[in-house]
């Protein structure tokens, strides 16, 4: 136990933080801690966590996906056409609204893997070119989503918010498998030594597609779920989230330079995140003072994962 | 020492000089003196801040606070002018670049000591200028008001060329001079490339960061002087549509995002593309949809340009 | 011995040109089943740049391979692995974030992209425990370890793999004399079960130990090959280097026990990773550093050189005491301290930048020095006899020896009073020792106080005046004269025997 | 009849709403969307300036106000937060004019009223307050045509942030009018409601198109003016917002034409409809409030525009068919430590 903490120390800060600070948000809240309280945040929370699950699979390769946004605002609006209607044709909405999503990560993937140029200028240009193709899919917010299934993916399933539901699935369903197979080991592996990969036999190439791939996937869930939350299409709610992901993961422990970091903890960032801003709600901060004193909380956060650097005895040890 | 102008500096300049070539074809306007002065002069505004830009670049590093400390610089400047104390509107310009340097030195303590990413710590301070503004904004709100100063230096020009042109020029030349001729410049690249190795080499590597921070806060913050200077006024959110014009002028300018490598004179031309590209999907009214379009897949053929040429030489 | 199959690797007429770096050129070369063939050469000589296109890692400019001789393109490692070419690299193939198990895992025959099972994992850590690794934990990660558990890892993950070809470049450079007896002892194994095994190393006598036969390499081209026994060490050398060495290590003066102390450390303590250590140097003297890795010593070159935050203990340097709080405040006129890093790729050099940028890189904040100015390198440069293409070329087009050269000659552009040199010459060939040993021995006997870490004992038995040995964070045994035997050293090192005696306070 | 029309005006066709009366004193909350922007922090202010009136303020148990950014999720989140906290009424600027139907519905079961203003929903459930864009926008449009006597031959629109529904809707309104002109060409560009950004673009189209006969323009017109000052060109009638800077300079110049705004004072507007409906009231689901306009000739320093403050003050203080405008002093002299 002791040894899992200390060798997953930054998500157990991140964990940390966060149940401090979601206890102040309950604690702060008149109608504390209840399923409907809890669903309402945690629907936030997953939004953005799917977001910073999308900007993970970029960092872990040692790259930057501005485009996250971008693609969530594609997917949703696209979402906004697909997803009302017939059951069979609902499904089949979801699956292209996610298909979607990796698509664009795919085309990052090809553009970043074979133009050779860096993630964070590929993704910069192609952002604008998925909110320009969002814009002409829904000039104006509109479209409709199944309210039923909206309903579904975000109330609560037996008392627990279906958000938590889906964010477990995604854990225990997903991750936790899925870093011990060799695309997840190899993920890790490229972002932490290109060329020790490389040597080791890993495809590099493919690892780094599959890798964008998987950050349009997980955009394109972001937007999916993002869809269900608001039920309608908006081509221009990129800028917010491209950002937010980045320092949800930072928050989270994932290291900018790769290799290093995890889903559970680019969704703790995400959820740590969203808890600051919920803390606003009832917190009797004036209104005009808000914003400051979420900038301060925020960078309060960031700086809790850096004041760590002060303790070190060796000065080289902050340069890795 | 080698020289600042390389292949890939140049090749925004080559895009200007095609976009010009291109947009006369629609408008042959686009040829006249007025518009391309009037292009020069709004240029030097991303121009300016793509020039702090790319020294925070150069460390390998980013500054995401551009777009506030922007708007903080211009919300100060105006409400020191604002006052009508001819004293506090003589110290409007130099203190919003104190101002700049200032949260320069605050970005670099949380980069330089605490060790924390740029990318989010500059995000952080982003969010907190946001908060201080609208705070400001709320409760005592100053009469805010440009002095000629900086309107001149926004809108004047001498013998044809505008001033604010001029200014960006010969702040590109001071820094250029200093990036490529001074330790300073060395230290900027060395870290850029190897931090660690750097700081061995008996270099105090926080300090460089901090300089550079600052002089990059101060290059955001003249910026917002200016652009207050250009609209007469400051407003809450005036920064925001620089940002990545900002990030996107630099790399088109041919310096790598990953530090070390490249300079201002292609920040030049890469501002200049920018400004120009922007400006013409606007005369020619193209619909949002597809100005969004066409401008990402031009960076892209671009970037793929610069690629490409590197490959045909390897 | 003789056999009718074809040799299991074989090149013909291969060239590797790296812009106009001719790396290999038209070079001809084969290793049979069955047979450790040694690669020898001096840094540059082209050796890795072979064992490179073995291993699919670059390909060819001209020529042609052929394994079990079929031709072949081994386009990535994958190819060369799927040809049962393994190679550990000089620069190890090990993710630093991931832990030694996922790193085996990731190696390990058969593994793809799927489910990863723990086939092979068994076998690794068979080998680990062959190899004096048993105390490597599976779940540590691999940038925790030391070098030479990393190296031991390295050699478990090729070993796992079951080569047909086992390519062994410098993969020892850092182990041990023990572990290193045991690692041969494996591959000596693997070798009469067939395995044919290509060995890199600078250090004569385990080519002497290992080798059955051997290829000498210089300036890209195969000078010779021939049976372990053939040729004598001399015309080894005289074959890798194309001229005659003469002494490897310079003459130790005499009688130094009165000469001037140009540094003095007392009770130099930080953390529990250095205890109470102090030595002095005088002139004329260098002074070795030995132990296990690990041991505190090179954590006491790092505080010395102001990298370490609260460390306790004075230094002075020719009688002035100095309070070093940073390698800026270190190499300043006042105290003039230069530090030579472990690992140059990542410390010692900006290799994205030319070799004059990095040549100036420590000058330049110097008031009392023009760093542009060339006089300040250019005799080290020529007594070291940098081999470049042009001063103006990365440093990285360099070879690990000429690197090496051109940090060293970065630091002594300074002058310094008191040179520090974390394992300077670990994967230099032997022509470079000459000439690095000699540039210490002179710049001692200008006064330089020079303390040397060292994992080589031949260099702290022969080059030093005196070497101190570090166990467990504290001096155990300083040895000088006479004393200086590989015996002492050893049992030093493991802390064993006469230890009591050295000790002091 | 609904309760005091020359204030709650009645939107043409729309329908009406009530609710069941409740005791106050009430909660009360205004979840706006983005902070950054002076219209939106003038909203805040004229809500609490409204809050802190004697005739108000006794009404009122708990008065609370978020900003959330540009998150419609987020927004969803806030209101929900509210409902689930017992609050009586919320009133809020969406940043979403369709994602809000799923609230709509769970702030009804649970008795909360919403009033929705500036950016409004594409609903008729609840009462939402606004000023007609349609009619913000041909006013413009109108008043300049009119001013050139129903003829011209080029006019130049600065548009808004793209992908809003008030700015597709003003432009609507500008259109309505102008595409009834005949021979008019019209040249389109987007200013973002942003006044450097309006400014650059105006500089451009005045180079590559030369002279118009008349410019109309959203949000950030202070930058048309400025654009065009700066190339030389000459006074022609203007359809203009707002903003403090804008009327300072149309006064000065003296440029014919209007100057007609969305009023920040709205958030006032939209909480008084919330008490009215609390209070039992009946109100038209779809409130077209009275548009603040100035016609040049009127513009008068200290009254209708206010020399002394920031250009990019919002002149839109009050709708006076409602209660007393807002002095400046009221909205600027609001500490902002007294939510
Ligand atoms: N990627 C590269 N780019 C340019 N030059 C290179 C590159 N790799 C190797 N070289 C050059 O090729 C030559 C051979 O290098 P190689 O690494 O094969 O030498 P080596 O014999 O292994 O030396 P050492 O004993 O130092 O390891 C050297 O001159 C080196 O500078
Ligand atoms: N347990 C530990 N606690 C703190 N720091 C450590 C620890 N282990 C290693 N280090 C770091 O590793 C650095 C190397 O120190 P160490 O004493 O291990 O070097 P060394 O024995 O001289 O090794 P080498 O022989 O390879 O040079 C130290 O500066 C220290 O910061
Ligand atoms: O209605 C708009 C308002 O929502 C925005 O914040 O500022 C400009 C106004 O025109
Ligand atoms: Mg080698
Ligand atoms: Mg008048």
């Amino acid at each position: 136990m002791l040894d899992y903490m200390r060798s997953n120390r930054r998500e157990v800060i991140a964990g940390l933080v966060l149940i401090a600070l979601l206890a102040t948000y309950l604690g702060t809240h008149p109608r504390g801690a209840s399923t409907y309280v809890m669903t309402i945040w945690a629907n936030q929370c997953l939004i953005l966590g799917l977001a910073a699950c999308a900007q993970f699979f970029a960092v872990v390769v040692r790259g930057i996906d501005l485009s996250v946004g971008a693609v969530m605002a594609l997917t949703n609006c696209i979402a906004s056409y697909l997803l009302d209607g017939s059951a069979s044709g609902i499904a089949f909405g979801m699956v292209a609204v996610v298909a979607a999503g990796a698509l664009c990560g795919l085309l990052n993937g090809v553009i970043i893997v074979f133009g050779r140029i860096q993630p964070i200028v590929v993704t910069l240009a192609t952002a604008s070119v998925f909110i320009g193709i969002a814009l002409l899919l829904r000039p104006t917010p509109g479209g409709a989503v199944n309210y039923d299934l909206a309903d579904a993916m975000t109330l609560d399933f037996l008392g627990i918010p279906t958000a938590l539901v889906i964010t477990a699935v995604a854990v225990v369903g997903f991750w936790l498998p899925f870093r011990r197979t060799g695309l997840g080991l190899g993920l890790y592996a490229l972002g932490s030594s290109e060329q020790a990969a490389f040597q080791s036999g890993i495809d590099t190439r493919f690892i780094r597609l599959a890798a964008f791939t998987l950050a349009g996937l997980f955009g394109g869930l972001a937007g999916l779920f993002y869809s269900f939350v608001t039920t309608t299409g908006d081509a221009g709610i990129a800028a917010g989230f491209t950002l937010n992901s980045i320092a949800a993961v930072v928050l989270g422990g994932v290291l900018l330079r790769g290799g290093v970091g995890s889903l559970v903890g680019a969704l703790a960032g995400a959820f740590i995140l969203k808890t600051i801003a919920s803390l606003m709600f009832f917190s009797g901060i004036p209104s005009l003072a808000q914003p400051l004193f979420e900038g301060l909380i925020l960078a309060g956060a960031i700086a809790i994962g850096g004041a760590d650097v002060l303790r070190a005895r060796n000065k080289l040890e902050v340069y890795s | 020492m080698r020289s600042a102008i390389t292949l890939d500096s140049l090749m925004p300049f080559f895009g200007v000089v095609v976009l010009i070539l291109a947009g006369s074809v629609f408008f042959p306007q686009v040829l006249s003196a007025g518009y391309l002065t009037q292009q020069l002069q709004i240029a030097a505004f991303l121009g300016l801040l793509a020039t702090g830009a790319t020294i925070v670049i150069l460390l390998g590093h980013i500054d995401l606070s551009v777009p506030w400390v922007l708007t903080g610089a211009a919300i100060l400047s105006t409400a020191l002018v604002g006052t009508g104390n001819p004293v506090l509107s003589a110290i409007a310009v130099p203190a919003a670049l104190a101002f700049g340097a200032l949260i320069g030195v605050i970005n670099a303590m949380g980069v330089a000591i605490l060790r924390i990413p740029s990318m989010v710590w500059t995000l952080a301070v982003n969010s907190m200028l946001l908060g201080l503004a609208v705070l400001n904004t709320g409760g005592f709100n100053p009469k805010g008001q440009s002095s000629p100063l900086m309107v001149a230096m926004a809108s004047g020009d001498i013998l044809g060329l505008p001033i604010s042109f001029l200014v960006w020029i010969a702040i590109s030349l001071i820094l250029g001079y200093v990036l490529t001729r001074t330790p300073f410049g060395r230290y900027l690249r060395s870290i850029g490339f190897n931090e660690k190795a750097t700081f061995l080499s008996g270099v105090s590597t926080p300090s460089v960061l901090f300089v550079a921070f600052a002089i990059a806060g101060m290059c955001s913050a003249l910026g917002g002087v200016m652009l207050a200077g250009y609209a007469n006024q400051a407003y809450q959110s005036m920064g925001d549509p620089f940002l990545l014009p900002t990030i996107a002028a630099v790399v088109i300018g041919g310096t790598s995002i990953l530090g070390g490598r490249g300079g201002l004179f292609g920040t030049i031309g890469g501002a200049l593309f920018i400004t120009l590209l922007t400006s013409i999907l606007s005369v020619m009214q193209i619909d949002d949809a597809w100005r969004n379009i066409i401008f990402g897949v031009i960076i892209l053929a671009m970037l793929l340009f610069q690629t490409l040429r590197k490959g045909a030489v390897a | 011995m003789t056999d009718i199959r074809p040799p299991l690797l074989e090149m013909k007429n291969i060239s590797k040109h790296f812009g106009a770096t001719k790396a290999l050129d038209g070079v001809d070369f084969a290793c049979r089943a069955g047979e450790v063939h040694a690669v020898l050469g001096e840094n540059g000589a082209g050796k890795s740049t072979l064992m490179k296109l073995i291993a699919g890692v670059l390909q060819p400019t001209h020529g042609q391979l052929r394994v079990d001789g079929q031709d072949v393109a081994l386009n990535t490692p994958q190819d060369a692995l799927r040809h049962g070419l393994v190679c550990m690299f000089q620069e190890l193939s090990l993710v630093p974030d991931l832990t030694v198990r996922e790193n085996l895992l990731l190696g390990a025959p058969g593994a793809g992209l799927g489910w990863l099972r723990g086939t092979g994992l068994s076998d690794a850590q068979d080998v680990l425990n062959r190899i004096g690794g048993d105390q490597i934990k599976m779940g540590a990660r691999v940038a925790d370890l030391t070098l030479p558990q990393r190296q031991q890892v390295e050699i478990a993950k090729a070993i796992m793999k079951k080569p047909r070809l086992l390519i062994l470049d410098e993969a020892t450079s850092a182990l041990s004399a023990s572990v290193v007896d045991r690692v041969f002892e494996l591959v000596r194994e693997a070798r009469d079960g067939g395995t044919a095994v290509l060995f890199i190393s600078h250090r004569f006598h385990e080519v002497e130990a290992l080798a059955d036969r051997v290829s000498v390499f210089r300036n890209g081209q195969r000078v010779e090959t021939f049976l372990k026994g053939a040729h004598d060490y001399g015309e080894i050398i005289d074959m890798m280097v194309g001229q005659k060495i003469e002494e490897l290590f310079p003459q130790k003066p005499a009688g130094l026990s009165n000469a001037e102390v140009v540094l003095d450390v007392r009770s130099f303590s930080w953390e529990d990773r250095v205890k109470d250590v102090s030595l002095s140097v005088r002139r004329g003297q260098i002074v070795g550093l030995g132990g296990l890795d690990g041991q505190g010593q090179g954590a006491f070159l790092m505080g010395l050189f102001g990298l370490l935050r609260k460390a306790d203990g004075t230094t002075a340097i020719a009688g002035q005491t100095s309070d070093i709080t940073s390698p800026k405040v270190a190499k300043h006129q006042d105290i003039a301290l230069a530090y030579v890093p472990e690992d140059r790729k990542t410390e010692g050099l900006i290799l994205d930048q030319s070799i004059q940028e990095n040549l100036e890189l420590a000058a330049l904040g110097r008031t009392d020095l023009d760093a542009g100015d060339a006089a300040l390198y250019s005799g080290s440069l020529d007594q070291l006899a940098l081999k470049h293409g042009g001063l103006d070329l990365p440093v990285s087009s360099l070879s690990g020896g000429n690197q090496q050269k051109v940090v060293l000659a970065k630091w002594l552009a300074l002058k310094p009073r008191c040179l520090l040199l974390a394992d300077p010459t670990r994967g230099i060939d032997v022509k470079t020792k000459t000439q690095i040993y000699a540039i210490l021995r002179q710049l001692a006997d200008q006064g330089t106080a020079i303390l040397l870490l060292s994992t080589d004992y031949e260099e702290l038995i022969q080059l030093c005046d005196e070497t101190h040995v570090f166990f467990d964070g504290a001096i155990v045994a300083s040895l000088k004269g006479a004393e200086l035997t590989p015996q002492n050293i050893i049992a030093a090192t493991l802390n064993v025997a006469t230890n009591e005696a050295a000790r002091h306070a | 009849d609904t309760y005091r029309p020359e204030c709650f005006a009645p939107a043409p066709g729309t329908s009406e709403i009530s609710y069941d009366a409740k005791d106050g004193p009430y909660k009360l909350a205004f979840v706006n969307g983005f902070a950054g922007n002076d219209w939106r922090i003038q909203a805040i202010q004229s809500a609490k300036a409204w809050a802190a009136r004697p005739e108000n303020a006794g009404k009122i148990d708990e008065f609370t106000v978020v900003s959330v950014g540009n998150d419609s999720a987020a927004q969803i989140a806030a209101i929900d937060n509210f409902i689930a906290a017992g609050y009586d009424a919320i009133t809020f600027i969406a940043v979403n004019p369709t994602a809000f139907e799923p609230v709509i519905r769970r702030a009804e079961r649970a008795g909360t009223i919403l009033v929705p203003f500036d950016n409004v929903l594409d609903t008729d459930k609840v009462v939402q307050v606004n000023e007609s864009q349609k009619a913000l926008g041909a006013l413009k449009a109108q008043t300049v045509m009119d001013t050139l006597g129903g003829e011209a031959d080029k006019i130049l629109m600065v548009n808004g942030l793209p992908g809003n529904a008030t700015d597709r809707d003003r432009r609507l309104g500008m259109m309505s009018v102008l595409e009834q002109v005949e021979g008019l060409e019209i040249v389109e560009v987007v200013g973002n409601w942003d006044t450097g950004t309006s400014q650059k673009v105006v500089a451009d189209a005045l180079a590559t198109h030369g002279e118009f006969d008349a410019v109309v323009s959203q949000h950030g017109s202070a930058g048309s003016i400025n654009a065009m000052q700066a190339a030389g060109h000459p006074i022609v009638p203007m359809g203009v917002d707002g903003e403090n800077g804008v009327r300072m300079l149309m006064d000065e110049l003296d440029i014919p034409g209007v100057s007609a705004s969305q009023a920040p004072a709205m958030s006032a507007v939209a909480l008084e409809a919330a008490v009215a409906l609390l209070e039992g009231n009946t109100l038209p689901q779809t409130i077209f409030l009275p548009i603040p306009q100035v016609q040049a000739e009127a513009l008068e320093a200290g009254v209708n525009y206010f020399p002394d403050l920031p250009k990019s003050f919002n002149t839109g203080t009050g709708y006076a068919e409602c209660f007393a405008p807002f002095t400046p002093e009221e909205l600027l002299g609001q500490s902002p430590d007294n939510t």
